[in-house]
């Protein structure tokens, strides 16, 4: 029961998978569209146990008042403020829930993701050095393609947009389907593994 | 300069500067954002997957219509809970397996026909063309003698890539030689998308600047 | 320490003013640097251009708040283009936050070119399913969207009248910034029912839809800020794609120079290191 | 469609499964009966033992995201492969082991796997539940989370192993600021070149897959490696026929290629 079964499982769902894939039949694509959704439904309970978590690690650092722990209050009140107001007004536009959304998650979220403009520039102060024959390639093909971007590059030299479009397209082509088709082996095998039990760390461990 | 009256507008660009302080070093503004954006966030998740999944795919289903089937989710999704009961823990490994296996079985086939069967498609272009020949021939410029070689130099490039990923076989002689050149295109291709992304990067901050400046100070417009 | 030494190991943060400034400055005082048209925008344009006024675009807005500033501007820019060619817009979304975003790209320019909801544009909103929501289109609109986003049957407009599926458009417009989104409108409403269309895509996605312009499945595609910008300079206008492609322009230039300057740097660091040898 | 039970389309895809499935049950197998397999050096995982070993001697806790994707990504399955390995090794040295996750479902198995590692290296008495845990699904304010701990808590090593996307760069520049070690790996193309240029070591693609068979050099793994080897030489020379046969303007070849 502890070992086996959830073996058994992962086997059984596994194949079950690699069949559907090749039968158009309505049974097949009803079958797949059922586990999706179970799959969302599970992913809910499972956002509950991941919330619980996350409390449980703020509220011992409250009650601990370990360092920082002001801070946690401020976790927890929001998470409470955002579940009751989810609650009590739903969700549709114009609610105080889809407004908080609007305007404090979205500009948060836009906001870390604008960090990249700033951490690009210094990754390529910092890292872009010409050490090696390869480190130099790189550099030139980034450089080649940063001013194949802009309009000061046409006037550098009206060649510059014309070959940094010929790297995306040939060499810079070549290196990712050959990534690509590489992962595709590792990623299939990975999952065989799994399926027949030899890769088993996540469902107990252990021989 | 014309200020904005709206109070939301002014939250969100103070929190807006607050992540940005993070930039000069970590400090209590940061922190706090950064903790009120997990706890907003966390419960934002909450919400939405109940409305758009538990609410209509299993409540609705399970207790409106008598669908019975729903309650194989609801029990996978409970048995995670025994993991607080040390003794019977394990019953959450069930779930577990369940999962890994759907998505390890759907990845197969899939990544077969995406990942590997599509780009060995893709890869077999003819080695040389005379049209490309005549028009290099007829008009040699670096353009066409781009378009001559730019095929033949992928195919070599996805076989040596290929075999800078052979892993059972030390990388010396033929096979050494190959993925040496291997190296040589994936150090093009990613100084190639480095470069290319910096651009969407950039939008990015441009597009945090003028909200602070245009709706927020309206200092443009 | 030396200088030398000191710039090596540069304190981050001066490079972080650095970017700021770069994209500040030119936002708060424009140069106007010259843009160069691209083909694949020229194409957009012109597909635009051929149509008769009166004509019927469809425009999709697959897109979200975070992808604002490069999709936006392109937005506005085809709006502002189909508006000023009295040509009619039916706008829908397969992003839900994209059709609020459309909704504000309609009404802000609908104001200036004095335009009517519901007679020379009309949101039909969000409907989830991706490919499916093409799929049902191209057989039967006013049973795919019986309502318009703020939930007014469709048949109260005039704009709809006589709309049956995509052979009442010339030319379907998506702006798009992942999945589903640009992919799916040509394999269904371009493959498969032989409609044009055209994107605004985000930089970041531009390289992967190359092949599909060059076999013809797209029309036109405007990519990233700079695509915007294109756009902007084809209708004779400058707007905020125009105005961040100055930006664009120094921020890229500025790290170019940080590049550069890290190597001499690092040259001249290493031929001490060598000498002390 | 839909009343079919196979679809012809995709009769390639079968064969293309079963033929592969077929080597690497076939070199597995041979694993099994005892023959020397070789693998080659891969830097990134050469480093591994040195960076937690580092940590231990600082006296500072490791750092593992396990990418950001759900359990149902392959590349997250690989990651977990090789957070059991350092897991283990984290154990025996006893030193601290933070893993904070964005999918409710990854954080779990991430928990079962430290756990049965900890076993596995006879110490499951320094197993750490509460270090192992979720944050928030959202994408940003994950990244912002864990852009705390490694000011705050300053890891000694971090390993970024798994699924990303944007944040890469975010998590690696920030992670350099405080001087971590950093081992990175993904099978996300448009985020190796951020990796590669801020992180120490970078497992590239494929070596990602290949790092659990490297780590633990069971023959059962390194068997399959073998034949993942075999099927690419198949590969090469399938394409090359296809390119051979274009270039004589013959397309029948590359399209038994496509797919449906």
């Amino acid at each position: 029961m502890r070992r086996q079964l959830p073996l058994a499982i992962c086997f059984v769902m596994g194949v079950s998978m690699v069949v559907q894939f090749f039968i158009p039949h309505r049974v097949s694509q009803e079958f797949y569209r059922t586990i999706l959704d179970w799959y969302r439904i599970v992913f809910a309970f499972s956002l509950v146990l991941g919330t619980g978590t996350l409390i449980k690690v703020h509220w011992a650092k409250i009650s601990k008042k370990s360092k920082g722990w002001q801070y946690s209050i401020i976790t927890i009140g929001g998470l409470v403020f955002m579940l009751a107001v989810g609650f009590i007004t739903g969700i549709q536009e114009g609610t105080l829930f889809m407004k908080i959304f609007e305007y404090v998650e979205v500009p948060l979220e836009a906001t870390m993701f604008s960090l990249l403009a700033f951490y690009i520039a210094s990754a390529a102060y910092r890292a872009f050095r010409a050490r090696t024959v390869e480190a130099t390639l790189l550099l030139i093909a980034a450089v080649v393609l940063m001013l194949g971007r802009i309009p000061f590059g046409y006037y550098l030299w009206h060649k510059i947009p014309g070959i940094a479009e010929w790297i995306l397209t040939n060499p810079n082509m070549a290196a990712k389907r050959g990534i690509v088709i590489g992962v595709g082996l590792g990623m299939i095998s990975t999952a065989l593994k799994i399926i027949l039990g030899i890769e088993r760390s996540y469902i107990g461990g252990g021989k | 300069m014309n200020l904005s009256p709206d109070p939301w507008v002014w939250l969100a660009a103070l929190l807006t500067l607050c992540i940005y302080s993070f930039l000069y070093k970590d400090n209590p503004f940061y922190k706090a954002a950064e903790h009120l954006f997990v706890g907003l966030s966390a419960g934002y998740f909450l919400v939405i997957y109940w409305y758009n999944a538990v609410y209509p795919d299993m409540v609705v289903p399970l207790f409106k219509q008598g669908k019975l089937l729903c309650i194989i989710p609801g029990l996978l999704g409970l048995f995670f809970f025994f993991r607080f009961i040390p003794k019977v823990g394990w019953v959450s490994r069930w779930s577990i397996a369940f999962y890994i296996g759907v998505g390890a079985g759907m990845s197969i086939p899939a990544t077969m026909q995406m990942r590997i069967l599509e780009q060995m498609k893709g890869t077999m272009q003819p080695f040389f063309s005379l049209e490309t020949w005549h028009v290099f021939v007829e008009n040699p410029s670096l353009a066409s003698f781009g378009a001559l070689i730019g095929i033949p130099l992928m195919i070599v490039g996805v076989m040596c890539t290929l075999s800078y990923f052979f892993f059972s076989r030390e990388h010396k002689g033929v096979l050494g030689g190959m993925s040496r050149i291997g190296i040589i295109f994936l150090m093009i291709g990613f100084g190639a998308s480095f470069g290319y992304t910096v651009m969407a990067r950039i939008s990015l901050l441009i597009g945090r600047v003028q909200f602070l400046m245009s709706d927020w100070l309206g200092v443009i417009d | 320490m030396s200088i030398v030494d000191r710039l090596k190991t540069i304190d981050r943060r001066i490079i972080f003013v650095a970017i700021s400034l770069a994209v500040i400055i030119p936002l708060l005082f424009p140069i106007g640097l010259p843009i160069m048209v691209s083909p694949p925008a020229q194409g957009l344009y012109d597909a635009i251009e051929e149509l008769k006024p009166g004509s019927k675009v469809l425009l999709s807005f697959d897109y979200d708040p975070s992808t604002m500033p490069e999709v936006y501007p392109m937005n506005l820019g085809v709006v502002r283009h189909c508006f000023s060619k009295n040509i009619k817009l039916v706008g829908m979304g397969l992003w839900p936050t994209g059709v609020l975003l459309g909704q504000e790209a309609f009404e802000l320019l609908a104001e200036e070119y004095g335009k009517t909801y519901g007679e020379d544009y009309i949101n039909l909103g969000f409907k989830a399913g991706g490919i499916v929501v093409i799929s049902a289109m191209a057989e039967n609109i006013p049973e795919t969207f019986p309502e318009d986003y703020a939930g007014t049957s469709i048949e109260e407009f005039p704009i709809m009248k006589g709309v049956k599926n995509f052979d009442s458009f010339g030319l379907a417009v998506c702006f798009s910034a992942g999945d589903p989104g640009v992919r799916e409108w040509v394999m269904i409403a371009h493959s498969r029912y032989g409609k044009k269309v055209g994107a605004g895509i985000t930089a970041v996605m531009a390289p992967a839809y190359y092949p599909y312009l060059q076999a013809g499945q797209l029309v036109g595609l405007l990519g990233g800020m700079k695509g915007a910008a294109e756009y902007e300079t084809l209708l004779k206008y400058k707007g905020t794609g125009s105005a961040g492609m100055d930006a664009q322009s120094i921020a890229h230039s500025l790290i170019i120079v940080f590049i550069i300057f890290g190597n001499v740097i690092y040259f001249i660091a290493r031929r001490k290191e060598r000498k002390k040898v | 469609m839909g009343q079919e039970w196979f679809s012809l389309d995709r009769l390639n895809v079968l064969i293309g499964v079963v033929v592969y499935t077929a080597l690497l049950l076939y070199f597995i197998y041979q694993a099994k009966k005892g023959k020397e397999l070789f693998v080659r050096k891969i830097a990134g995982l050469e480093a591994v033992d040195e960076a937690i070993g580092r940590a231990t001697e600082m006296g500072k806790p490791i750092l593992y995201i396990p990418g950001l994707s759900t359990i149902s990504d392959v590349a997250t399955l690989a990651s977990l492969n090789i957070l059991s390995k350092v897991a283990k090794k984290a154990a025996q040295y006893e030193t601290r082991l933070i893993v904070p996750c964005t999918d409710p479902i990854v954080m779990p198995v991430c928990q079962e796997v430290v756990k049965a590692a900890c076993l596995d290296g006879g110490r499951p008495d320094v197993y750490r539940e509460e270090d192992i845990y979720y944050i928030t699904y959202s994408q940003f304010g994950y990244v912002a989370a864990v852009d705390g701990i490694m000011v705050r808590e300053k890891p000694a090593t971090n390993f970024f192993l798994g699924m990303f996307w944007a944040e890469s760069l975010i998590l690696a520049e920030t992670g350099a600021s405080t001087g971590a070690i950093q081992i990175a790996g993904t099978d996300a193309i448009s985020q190796l070149p951020f990796f590669i240029t801020a992180c120490d070591y970078t497992l590239i693609g494929e070596e990602l897959y290949a790092a659990s068979a490297y780590l633990s050099r069971e023959p059962l793994s390194l068997g399959s490696l073998k034949g993942q080897d075999w099927t690419k030489l198949i590969i090469g020379g399938l394409v090359l026929t296809g390119v051979i046969l274009s270039t004589f303007g013959l397309r029948f070849f590359a399209n038994y290629f496509t797919t449906g």
